[in-house]
C-alpha cells in the first residue's frame, strides 16, 4: 500500500490536510476579523474615556479657579466668565454621550479650557506628530537592534555577547524613563553642551520640510530618542533571546543543522524567524508602555508632544484636553497594534488557515 | 570492500564531572555500503543519543567523549563544523522521530528544498524546482505540495517531507530516528513501506533507530540490539528472530505474538488461555464481588462535533453505535485515531455528551448527568489513561492521589484511609507499599506510574474499568504485566473492561468480544479470536496488516 | 569564566561605589549667555508655551501671550507690592461723587499703526467688555452703569457709590476701536498682529519663540531702553540659570547659589506679593470659639512654617493682612509688634484651657476626653504650601493636636473651599494693591454663604456687622486719610478676631542680571512688583537703563 | 529502571502498623524547590541578594537611618558632609535618610501592588480558563482592552481625577493597569492544564471543581504565578515612581519617586545637589533589576531551555 492514508472522519484538525481553498479569502477573512475588533475595542476605549471623567469629583470650571484663585480671590463675575468661556457639558448623561459620540467621530473635541480659545483638536495635531514621529521610529529602531542583539545573544549563548546584553539590558530596562532622561539632559545638555535641552527644533526655526530643518529636529529628538532607546532596548533584546533560545531547541532548527544548511541560514530563517512571532505580538502590547514612557520623557526635556500637554492638561485639570489626548493615545496604539496583527498575519502563514 | 561507516569504542556522556551518565558506553559496530541496519531498544537504552552522535549533532548536555566515528575513513567527531556542515551532502542525513516538528512552520515546502540546495550548491538553480518536484515523487507526493506550509500537510505528509529533504542531500547514510513513532498505525505502515522502497530504489544505507522490535525486524537485513548504554547483540535478522543470542533480545521477542494466530501467548499470560479463567492463579487479592452489577448500555450514539472552521462540514466523530457491556464481560474496541473509539470512551464516562441516542448505566442516564452529579457515575465507572506521565498530577505524591478517591467514594477518613491506600499499592503490585506511597510520580517507572493510575481507578471499587491505550505508551517490555493486572482484575474482581486501543495483540489478550470501529461507524463485531483470525471487514484486515510482524516478511 | 557570578557582583559593586563617589561632589552651574543675542536685546522668561506657542494677543483672553501686557496699556497701572497708582493712558481721574469716575485721558498717545488714540478707543472698549461678559474678567460691568466720553475725558457711572470701584475699572486694558470695530467675533479673535499703544511691538513670531521690539513712536520712547525682547516657549529652571536670562520671575530653590553663584551679575527680589494664610471653618466647631483661634494662632511658629514653605526666603506675615514693609505707611502703628504674633504655647494652652480643651498625656482633649481633631485641607499640586501645612502639622502635633492634611486637585479644593466644606483649609489672602479689596473679600458678609453653596469670597464665612459697616463707609470715602483710618480699624478686626490666620507672604519671585540692564524694581528701589505679567512690567521696562560699555 | 516486567503481586495484603503510617509531605517542599531551582540561578541569586539587602534596609530602616525621613531644620541644599553622607535636600532634610526610609514605600507599593494585581490575575485567568463561550469571549475582550490600553497614560488620567488618594490610590491604580497580561498568561496556562489526563483523572476521582482548580492546577502554576508576580511588582515600581515623579501620588510620604519629584520641584540639578536626583533613580534601577534578575530564575522553572548552562 503506497498512497498517503488519511484517517477518515478525522477530528485532528492540525493532522487533516488543508484544502487550498482561497487563500486570499482567507487573508482577507482574517484582517477583517482584527478590523471588526479593533472597531469593538476603539469604541470600548472611546466609552471607558467618557466614563472615566464622569466618575470623578470637581467640575472643571473650578479647576480653572482654583488656578486664578492662587493669585487672589475670584469674584462671581469672573467665574461666570470662565464658565462661558470653557463651555461647560449639559444635559443629562445619555444626550453627553451621544454628543460626545458625535464629537469623537467629527474629531471635534471642543475647546481646552486652559488654553482657550485654542481647540483641543488644533492643539493634539500640532504636538501628534512629534510623539508619533519620535516614539515609532525610536521604538522601531529599539524592536529591530534589540531583536537582532537578541538573536546574537541567543546564538552564542554563555558567551560575552549573551552575557553583556543581557546583564546591561535587564538593567536599563530597570531604569526609570524620567530618571534616565535627567541624567542624559543633565550630563548631555547641560554639562556637555552636546544636544539641546528642550524644543523640538531650533528656538527660531518653523516646522518646514527641508533638510536643514529635519536636521535640526533630529537634533533636537536626540536625547528623547536615546532615553527612550536605553529603557527599551533591554526588553526587546531579553524577549528575543528567550524565545530564541526556545525554538533553537525546536525540531525543525536540528533538521536544518542535520541538513547542512548555512549556520545563518539557520539562526536567521529557520530560528529567528519562528522566535519573532510571539515577541511581534509583545511589540504591539509594549508600545503602549513606550508611550507612557514618552509622556515622562516628553516632560523632561520640554519636547513639544502628546506626552508634555498630557503632563500639561493633568496639572491644569483640562478635561477635554485630557479625554482628547488619552483617547488619541489609545487609538493610536490600538491601531499599531492592528498593524503589528496584519503584519503578523503576514509572516505567520498559519493565521491564513 | 571497506566499510561505509565504522564506529570504534563510541561513548556519550550526559552532563559533567560526577553528575555525568554514560548514555553510550564504548559501542563498537560497521555498516557496509547498501545495507538496512536496525538499531532497536527501549527508552532510556542510548538508541538516540548514539543516532545524534553518530550525524555529528550532539548537543549540550550530550557529549562525545571517546571513540571513533569513521565514515569513509574520515572521523566524523573530529571534523570542524564547517567541514562537518559540507559532508553534509554526500555523507550522512538523519530524519528525526518527530518528523511533524521538523518543518519550519514558517517556510513553503519548497523553500526547504531551496535551502538545502543553496547551501551545498549541488544542483543547478535552474533545476531546483525540478528536482524538487523529483524528490516529493520519490515519496509518493504530488508535487503541489511544495507551495504548501508545513501546518496544511498531514502528519505523514511532513514526515514523507523530512524524509524527501534527507534524500536531497544524496545521502551515502541515512539515519532514521523512530520515522514512524508519531504517526497513526496505518500510516506508520505506509511510511514504513515508502522507506524500505526508497531504500531499496535508491541504495543508500540506512539505519533504522526503533523501539519497535517488530518494525525493524520487518525491515532490517541486520538489526543491532542496544540496552543501558551498550550493544547486547549484533546480528542478522533472521538469526535474531529465530536464533536470538541475548537474553534482553529473547526477552523482547517474547513480547510479540500474532493476533491472528490460534494461541496467543504473551509473558505474564503463560498457559492461561481465554476460555477457562478459573485455571489462572489469582494475581490479585480478592474481594466480595458486587452483586447489583448493572450493564453498560449503549443505544444508538452518535456525536456530532460543530465545524471546527466557518465553511467546513461538521465533524460526525461517533455514527450510531449501540452495544452493551454486560457484568464481567470485556470488550475491545479497536480502530485507528480518529475513529470515534475515544469519544466514545467520553461519552460513557459523561465527559462529553451524545448528540443522539442514549448511554445508560443501570438506571442511570449517563447522557443527561449534571456535572455536580459525577461522583454517582463515577463511583462505578473509572477509567485508566493512555499515557501515564500526563495521568499523574507531578506535583502529588502517590499517596495524596490515591487518597483523594478514598475519601471521595468511601468515606473513609485518616488512617482508614491510609490503610485502603496501601491496600490499592499492594493490590497493583507496588511494594514496599509505604515507600511507594511517598514518592512522586517523577521517581517512579512507565510501567509503575501506571500501576498508580490502575491503582487510583480502583479506590472507589468500581463495577466498569474504562481503559483508553493503557499500554501504547510503554514499553514493550513493561506491556504484558499491565495487561495481565487489567485481567486478573475482571476476574477476580468481576470489573468489566472496556478495552480502547488501536492494538489488536493486546486486545486478543485482554477481551472476549471486540468492536472495530471506523469513522465513528461499527465495522466488525464479535468474539475477539474470531473476528482477528477470520476478519471480513476490509478495514480490520488493514489493521491487522499494519501490524509489524517479524515473521510475515521474508527476511533476506 | 569561573566565577562569573562572583565578578558580575563585583562589577556592580564597584559601580555602585563610582556613582556614589561622583554624588559626592556637587557640580556648580554656570551662566553661560548666548553670544549672538545682541546688547540692546533682553532675554526674558514670561511666557510659556504649552508647550508651543499660539499666536494669540487678544489681551482679554486669559491664553493671550504674555508680551500682549507690553503691546495694550490700562488707563491707570496699579503696583500691587505698594498700592501705588500710576496715571498711564489716563493722566488721572477723581471722583466727584462717589458714584462718578472721570478720567482725563492722555494726550498725544498714539496706535503702533499710527492712528491716534482717543477717549472713544477707551469707551469702546468698556463697551467690548459688556457685550463679550467672558473678556470682563475684573467684572466691572458689575460696577458700571453708563461710559460717556468727551474730547478729553471718559466719565463712567457707577451703578451704586463705590470708590475702590474706579481702580478697579482704571486698569481694563484699552483696544483701539478702529480696528476691533471690524472684527466679526471678538470673543474668539486672537489678534495675531497686535496694534497697542505700549512700549512693544510684535517682530518675529514662531511657535518656540517669538520677539517683540522697541515701539518708536511710544508715547514715552525715551524712557525705553531695550530695543528687543525674546521670549522663548520653554523656560526650564535650569534654562533661566544657565543661558543667561535678563528678567525671569520664578521661584528657584537655593536662589543664592542657583542663581546669584551663576554669575552674569544675578540678583534677585522677592517682595510680598499676597498672604498665604489658613481659613479656619467659621461655621463649625471649635473654629467659632475665639479661644480655640486664640489657642491655634499663639501654638503657630509661623517664622518656621514660611521657612519651610519657602526656604527663608519670604518673611512672616502679620495678622493684619497689609504687605510689610511696602505698605508700612498703611499700617496701624498702634497693633503691637506690626502684628507679629510669636508663638507662645503656654499662653495658647491658656486659650485652649478656656475654650475647655487641656492637655491630658500629651494630647489636648475637651471635656469627654476626645482629642481635638481635625484636617488641613490644601490643593494637590501647590508645594510651598503643601510643606507649609506640613510644618503647622507638626507645631499643633506638639501641643497635642491631632492634624490630618488632606491634598486633593485644585478643582476639588477650590469647591471644598467655595463651599465651605473643610476644617481649616490653605488659602491667599490680599495683595490687590488695594486695601479696600483685600479687606472686601476677605470679611464681606456680602459674601456670605451657607455651607453647601458656592461663596466667591470669604470662605470662612466670616459673618461681622461691624466689618459690613466699616466696609460701606470705605465704598464712600473719597478722602485718602479717611480711607487710611478705615483700613486701620479693618486691621484691628483681622488682629483681634482672627477669621484667618496669617502665615507668611506669597512671593514675588523677581530674577534679573544686571549685565545689560539696571534699574531693575529692588529692595532699595522698590518702585514696582518685578513679575512680569500683568501690566506692571510697563512700570519696570520704561524704567530701565542700558548698561554702558565703558 | 528494570527491564523486566514486574509480576503481578500474589500477595495477600499485609497487615499494616499502625506506627508506619506518618501523615503525607506538606505541599512546603513544592516552594523549597522553586526556591532552589531559582537560587540556583546566577543571575538570580544576585536579584535575591539585591532584594533581600533591600528588604532588610527597609524594615530597619529606624535603626539604620541616621535622621527621621521628615527631620528637618538642617542647611539647605548642602554638600555631602560627614554628617549628611549625600548632602541635604532643599527643605533641609538628610537625603541619606529619606532614601533608607524611602526604601519602606518603594518596597512596599511594589511587593502590594504586585501580589494585588497577582492575585486578580489569578482569579482572572483561572476563571476564564474554565469558562467557555460567550463568557470567556467577554472576558478575553475585557483583558485584551486593558492588556492595549496604554498603562501610564491610563494611570495618570484615573490619578488626575482619584487625587489625595495617597499610596492606597497609586496601588489601586497600578493594579488596575497591571493585572490583564498576568491573566492572559495564566489562562492559557489554565487552558492547557485542564485538558491534561491528570485533572480529567481527578475528576474520576469525584474531586470537587473548586479543589480541582485549587489543588490540581494552581500549584501546577508556581512558577507562572511567582514570574508573574515579579514582574507585576517591577512594573509596580516603575508606574509608582513615574506617577509620583508626575506629582500626581501623595506628595506628603518619603518615597524614592517623591525625592525625586521633590528633587526636580527644587531643582535639585541646578543647585548642584545631583545626587539627591541620582540616588533615588538609582535606587529604584536596582529594585526593579533584583526582580528582572530574580525573574531569570524563575523562567527556568517553567521553561527548561532557558535554565542556565553553556550552550553551544
Amino acid at each position: 500500500m503506497t498512497s498517503v492514508t488519511i484517517a477518515p472522519g478525522s477530528a485532528d484538525v492540525s493532522a487533516a490536510p488543508r484544502t487550498s481553498g482561497s487563500g486570499g479569502g482567507r487573508a482577507w477573512g482574517y484582517v477583517a476579523r482584527k478590523a471588526g475588533l479593533l472597531l469593538l475595542t476603539l469604541w470600548a476605549a472611546i466609552t471607558l474615556n467618557f466614563i472615566l471623567p464622569r466618575l470623578m469629583p470637581g467640575s472643571p470650571a473650578d479647576a480653572a479657579l482654583a488656578k486664578l484663585a492662587q493669585n487672589g480671590p475670584v469674584s462671581d463675575a469672573t467665574k461666570a466668565a470662565i464658565e462661558a468661556q470653557l463651555g461647560v457639558p449639559t444635559g443629562n448623561i445619555l444626550e453627553q454621550y451621544v454628543a460626545y459620540l458625535h464629537q469623537v467621530i467629527t474629531l471635534d473635541f471642543g475647546v481646552s479650557y486652559t488654553f482657550y480659545p485654542q481647540s483641543v483638536s488644533e492643539l493634539v495635531s500640532t504636538a501628534l506628530p512629534y510623539t508619533l514621529v519620535l516614539v515609532g521610529v525610536v521604538t522601531i529602531i529599539a524592536f529591530v537592534l534589540g531583536t537582532l542583539l537578541g538573536v546574537l545573544a541567543a546564538w552564542k549563548r554563555g558567551t560575552w555577547l549573551d552575557t553583556l546584553p543581557t546583564l546591561a539590558g535587564s538593567f536599563a530596562s530597570a531604569f526609570p524613563y524620567f530618571w534616565t532622561a535627567l541624567l542624559l539632559l543633565f550630563f548631555a545638555g547641560y554639562v556637555g553642551r552636546l544636544f539641546p535641552t528642550s524644543g523640538a527644533y531650533g528656538p527660531t526655526a518653523s516646522p518646514q520640510f527641508t533638510i536643514g530643518f529635519l536636521g535640526d529636529a533630529i537634533y533636537h529628538a536626540a536625547l528623547p530618542a536615546l532615553t527612550i532607546l536605553i529603557t527599551s532596548l533591554g526588553g526587546w533584546i531579553l524577549g528575543m533571546r528567550n524565545t530564541m533560545i526556545s525554538t533553537i531547541g525546536d525540531d525543525y532548527v536540528t533538521f536544518a543543522e542535520a541538513n547542512g544548511l548555512k549556520p545563518r541560514t539557520v539562526a536567521l530563517r529557520y530560528a529567528a524567524r519562528n522566535a519573532i512571532l510571539p515577541n511581534l505580538t509583545s511589540f504591539g502590547l509594549a508600545l503602549g508602555g513606550v508611550v507612557g514612557g514618552s509622556i515622562l520623557v516628553e516632560r523632561v526635556f520640554g519636547y513639544p508632544g502628546i506626552g508634555y500637554l498630557l503632563f500639561n492638561a493633568v496639572t491644569n485639570q483640562d478635561y477635554p484636553l485630557m479625554q482628547a489626548l488619552f483617547l488619541m493615545i489609545t487609538v493610536s496604539v490600538l491601531i499599531a497594534n492592528f498593524l503589528v496583527d496584519i503584519l503578523y498575519g503576514v509572516l505567520d502563514p498559519r493565521t491564513r488557515r | 570492500m571497506t566499510a561505509l561507516l565504522e564506529i570504534t569504542d563510541l561513548s556519550v556522556d550526559y552532563g559533567e564531572g560526577a553528575d555525568s551518565t554514560h548514555a553510550v558506553n564504548h559501542v563498537s559496530f560497521t555498516l557496509e555500503h547498501g545495507e538496512f541496519v536496525g538499531l532497536v531498544g527501549e527508552s532510556g537504552s542510548g538508541k538516540s543519543t548514539l543516532g545524534f552522535a553518530v550525524t555529528g549533532l550532539s548537543k549540550p548536555p550530550a557529549r562525545v567523549v571517546g571513540g571513533r566515528i569513521l565514515l569513509d575513513g574520515v572521523d566524523i567527531a573530529s571534523l570542524s563544523s564547517d567541514d562537518l556542515r559540507e559532508q553534509r551532502h554526500g555523507g550522512i542525513a538523519m530524519v528525526l522521530q518527530s518528523g511533524m516538528n521538523a518543518l519550519n512552520p514558517v517556510r513553503s515546502i519548497r523553500n526547504h528544498f531551496v535551502d538545502i540546495f543553496r547551501a551545498h550548491g549541488h544542483i543547478d538553480r535552474a533545476d531546483w524546482g525540478t528536482r524538487a518536484a523529483e524528490l516529493v515523487a520519490k515519496v509518493e507526493l504530488p508535487s503541489s505540495v511544495l507551495d504548501r506550509f508545513p501546518g496544511e500537510l498531514s502528519g505523514g505528509m511532513r514526515q514523507r517531507v523530512s524524509i524527501a529533504l534527507a534524500l536531497s542531500l544524496e545521502p551515502k547514510l541515512m539515519v532514521f530516528d523512530e520515522p514512524t513513532t508519531a504517526l497513526d498505525v496505518l500510516v506508520q505502515h505506509a511510511v514504513m513501506d515508502t522507506i524500505i522502497e526508497l531504500q531499496k530504489r535508491e541504495n543508500f544505507t540506512a539505519l533504522l533507530i526503533s523501539h519497535d522490535l517488530g518494525i525493524v525486524l520487518e525491515s532490517a537485513q541486520r538489526v543491532l540490539v542496544m540496552h543501558e548504554g551498550e550493544i547486547v547483540e549484533d546480528a542478522p535478522s533472521r538469526q535474531i528472530l529465530e536464533n536470538p543470542g541475548d537474553d534482553y533480545t529473547k526477552m523482547l521477542l517474547s513480547h510479540y505474538a500474532d493476533p491472528r494466530a490460534e494461541v496467543v501467548k504473551l509473558p505474564g499470560f503463560e498457559g492461561r488461555t481465554r476460555r477457562a479463567p478459573a485455571a489462572a492463579p489469582p494475581t490479585v487479592s480478592s474481594r466480595t464481588r458486587r452483586q447489583d452489577q448493572k450493564a453498560i448500555v449503549v443505544e444508538h450514539v452518535s456525536k456530532v462535533y460543530p465545524a471546527p472552521r466557518r465553511g467546513e462540514p461538521q465533524v460526525t466523530a461517533v455514527d450510531d453505535v449501540s452495544f452493551t457491556l454486560e457484568p464481567g464481560q470485556s470488550l475491545a474496541l479497536v480502530g485507528a485515531s480518529g475513529s470515534g473509539k475515544s469519544t466514545l470512551a467520553k461519552l460513557i464516562t459523561a465527559v462529553e455528551k451524545p448528540s443522539a441516542g442514549s448511554v445508560r448505566f443501570g438506571d442511570l442516564d449517563v447522557g443527561s448527568l449534571r456535572r455536580g452529579r459525577f461522583r454517582q457515575l463515577h463511583r462505578d465507572v473509572q477509567m485508566v489513561f493512555q499515557d501515564p506521565y500526563a495521568a499523574l498530577n507531578p506535583l502529588h505524591t502517590v499517596e495524596y492521589t490515591l487518597t483523594r478517591p478514598v475519601v471521595n467514594f468511601t468515606g473513609l477518613k485518616g488512617l482508614d484511609a491510609r490503610r485502603r491506600v496501601l491496600e490499592l499499592l499492594d493490590t497493583v503490585g507496588l511494594s514496599p507499599v509505604e515507600e511507594f506511597a511517598a514518592k512522586l510520580p517523577h521517581q517512579l517507572s512507565g510501567g509503575q506510574r501506571q500501576r498508580v493510575v490502575i491503582a487510583r481507578a480502583l479506590a472507589s471499587n468500581p463495577q466498569v474499568i474504562i481503559a483508553d491505550e493503557p499500554v501504547s505508551m510503554l514499553d514493550v517490555s513493561l506491556r504484558a504485566g499491565v495487561l495481565a493486572l487489567l485481567e486478573d482484575l475482571r476476574q477476580q474482581w468481576g470489573v468489566s473492561l472496556l478495552y480502547i486501543t488501536h492494538d489488536l495483540l493486546s486486545a486478543r489478550v485482554v477481551t472476549d468480544n471486540i468492536m472495530v470501529l471506523n469513522g465513528g461507524r461499527v465495522v466488525e463485531r464479535g468474539n475477539t479470536a474470531e473476528v482477528l483470525r477470520n476478519p471480513s471487514d476490509e478495514y480490520t484486515i488493514r489493521l491487522l496488516d499494519a501490524i509489524p510482524n517479524p515473521g510475515r516478511r521474508d527476511v533476506a | 569564566m569561573k566565577h562569573p557570578t562572583r565578578r558580575r557582583l563585583g562589577a556592580l559593586v564597584a559601580a555602585i561605589m563610582l556613582t556614589t563617589g561622583l554624588a559626592a561632589c556637587s557640580i556648580q552651574i554656570e551662566s553661560a549667555p548666548d553670544p549672538s543675542i545682541p546688547k540692546d536685546t533682553m532675554l526674558v522668561a514670561a511666557d510659556n508655551g504649552s508647550p508651543l506657542f499660539e499666536r494669540n494677543f487678544n489681551p482679554y483672553m486669559t491664553n493671550k501671550r504674555t508680551a500682549a501686557f507690553y503691546m495694550y496699556e490700562p488707563l491707570v497701572v496699579l503696583d500691587n507690592v505698594t498700592g501705588e497708582e500710576h496715571p498711564w493712558l489716563a493722566t488721572g481721574y477723581e471722583l466727584p461723587d462717589p458714584s462718578t469716575v472721570v478720567f482725563t485721558i492722555r494726550d498725544g498717545v498714539t496706535w503702533s499703526d499710527g492712528k491716534p488714540f482717543t477717549p472713544k478707543d477707551v469707551a469702546f472698549s468698556f463697551d467690548l467688555l459688556k457685550k463679550y461678559p467672558t473678556f470682563d474678567l475684573q467684572g466691572i460691568w458689575s460696577y458700571i452703569d453708563t461710559v460717556e466720553t468727551s474730547d478729553t475725558t471718559v466719565t463712567v457711572h457707577l451703578k451704586a457709590p463705590d470708590v475702590p470701584a474706579a481702580q478697579l475699572i482704571a486698569t481694563t486694558l484699552i483696544v483701539p476701536e478702529h480696528i476691533w470695530k471690524d472684527v466679526p467675533d471678538p470673543s474668539t479673535f486672537r489678534n495675531p498682529d497686535p496694534v497697542g499703544t505700549g512700549p512693544y511691538t510684535l517682530g518675529n513670531f514662531a511657535a518656540q519663540q517669538y520677539t517683540i521690539d522697541k515701539n518708536p513712536t511710544y508715547w514715552q520712547a525715551d524712557k525705553v531702553a531695550a530695543e528687543h525682547i525674546i521670549l522663548p516657549a520653554t523656560n526650564t529652571q535650569l534654562d533661566v540659570a544657565t543661558k543667561g536670562y535678563d528678567w525671569a520671575y520664578s521661584f528657584i530653590s537655593d536662589v543664592d547659589g542657583a542663581w546669584v553663584g551663576a554669575g552674569n551679575k544675578n540678583t534677585y527680589w522677592f517682595p510680598p506679593g499676597g498672604t498665604v494664610a489658613l481659613f479656619p471653618n467659621l461655621t463649625k466647631a471649635p473654629f467659632n470659639d475665639l479661644n480655640v483661634r486664640q489657642g491655634l494662632s499663639l501654638a503657630l511658629d509661623r517664622k518656621a512654617v514660611g521657612d519651610s514653605a519657602a526656604e527663608g526666603y519670604m518673611d512672616v506675615a502679620g495678622q493684619t493682612n497689609i504687605l510689610l514693609p511696602y505698605q508700612q505707611n498703611l499700617l496701624d502703628p498702634s497693633i503691637p509688634d506690626s502684628g507679629l504674633v510669636a508663638q507662645n504655647q503656654q499662653k495658647a494652652l491658656e486659650y485652649f484651657a478656656q475654650a475647655g480643651y487641656t492637655q491630658q498625656g500629651g494630647k489636648l482633649v475637651d471635656a469627654s476626653g476626645t482629642q481635638l481633631s481635625f484636617t488641613i485641607t490644601t490643593a494637590n499640586g501647590y508645594n510651598d504650601w503643601l510643606k507649609g501645612v506640613q510644618e503647622v502639622q507638626k507645631q499643633w502635633g506638639a501641643i497635642g493636636i491631632d492634624v490630618k492634611v488632606a491634598s486633593p486637585q485644585p478643582a476639588a479644593y477650590q469647591l471644598a473651599l467655595r463651599n465651605g466644606e473643610y476644617d481649616l483649609a490653605m488659602g491667599g489672602t490680599g495683595g490687590t494693591g488695594s486695601i479696600f479689596r483685600d479687606f472686601n473679600g476677605l470679611l464681606s458678609s456680602d459674601y456670605l454663604k451657607p455651607v453647601g453653596e458656592e461663596a466667591v469670597f470669604n470662605f470662612e464665612r466670616y459673618d461681622n456687622p461691624e466689618a459690613d459697616d466699616l466696609l460701606t463707609q470705605y465704598k464712600l470715602a473719597i478722602d485718602p486719610e479717611k480711607q487710611k483710618q478705615l483700613g486701620y480699624q479693618l486691621q484691628n478686626i483681622v488682629y483681634n478676631d482672627l477669621p484667618v490666620f496669617s502665615l507668611y507672604y506669597g512671593g514675588s519671585w523677581g530674577l534679573v542680571s544686571n549685565a545689560k540692564f539696571t534699574g531693575w524694581p529692588s529692595e532699595a528701589d522698590p518702585y514696582a512688583s518685578p513679575k512680569t505679567y500683568d501690566s506692571t512690567p510697563l512700570l519696570v521696562l520704561t524704567h530701565l537703563k542700558k548698561v554702558n560699555d565703558d | 529502571m528494570s527491564t523486566q516486567s514486574i509480576p503481578p503481586s500474589t500477595r495477600a495484603v499485609r497487615a499494616i502498623e499502625e506506627a508506619s503510617i506518618a501523615p503525607a509531605p506538606s505541599p512546603l517542599k513544592v516552594v523549597l524547590r522553586v526556591a532552589s531551582t531559582v537560587w540556583s540561578n546566577g543571575k538570580a541569586r544576585i536579584g535575591i541578594i539585591i532584594l533581600g539587602l533591600m528588604i532588610l534596609i527597609a524594615v530597619f530602616a529606624p535603626l539604620l537611618a541616621p535622621y527621621g525621613a521628615r527631620q528637618n531644620g538642617f542647611d539647605r541644599s548642602a554638600d555631602a558632609s560627614a554628617a549628611h553622607w549625600l548632602g541635604t535636600t532643599a527643605a533641609g532634610e538628610d537625603v541619606l535618610s529619606q532614601l533608607i526610609w524611602g526604601a519602606q514605600i518603594s518596597i512596599f507599593v511594589g511587593l502590594i501592588a504586585g501580589l494585588l494585581s497577582t492575585v486578580i490575575a489569578v482569579l482572572v485567568g483561572l476563571s476564564w480558563g474554565y469558562v467557555r463561550g460567550f463568557g470567556a469571549d467577554v472576558i478575553n475582550f475585557i483583558v485584551n482592552l486593558f492588556l492595549v490600553i496604554p498603562g501610564l497614560p491610563l494611570m495618570i488620567v484615573i490619578a488626575a481625577y482619584l487625587s489625595g488618594g495617597g499610596i492606597g490610590m497609586i496601588i489601586v491604580v497600578v493594579v488596575i493597569t497591571g493585572w490583564a497580561w498576568g491573566a492572559r498568561v495564566l489562562r492559557s496556562q489554565t487552558q492547557s492544564l485542564r485538558s491534561r489526563d491528570f485533572v480529567t483523572a481527578a475528576v474520576f476521582s469525584g474531586e470537587r471543581p473548586f479543589r480541582i482548580v485549587f489543588r490540581e492546577i494552581l500549584p501546577n502554576m508556581t512558577s507562572l504565578i511567582v514570574g508573574n508576580f515579579f514582574g507585576a511588582a517591577t512594573a509596580a515600581i516603575l508606574a509608582e515612581a513615574g506617577l509620583e515623579y508626575l506629582g500626581l501620588g501623595d506628595t506628603t510620604v518619603v518615597s524614592w519617586g517623591t525625592m525625586l519629584f521633590w528633587a526636580q520641584n527644587s531643582n535639585a540639578l541646578l543647585t548642584g545637589q545631583w545626587a539627591l536626583l541620582f540616588a533615588p533613580g538609582l535606587c529604584i534601577a536596582l529594585l526593579a533589576t533584583s526582580l528582572t534578575l530574580i525573574n531569570f530564575g524563575v523562567d527556568g522553572i517553567s521553561n527548561p531551555r532557558l535554565r542556565e548552562g553553556k550552550q553551544r
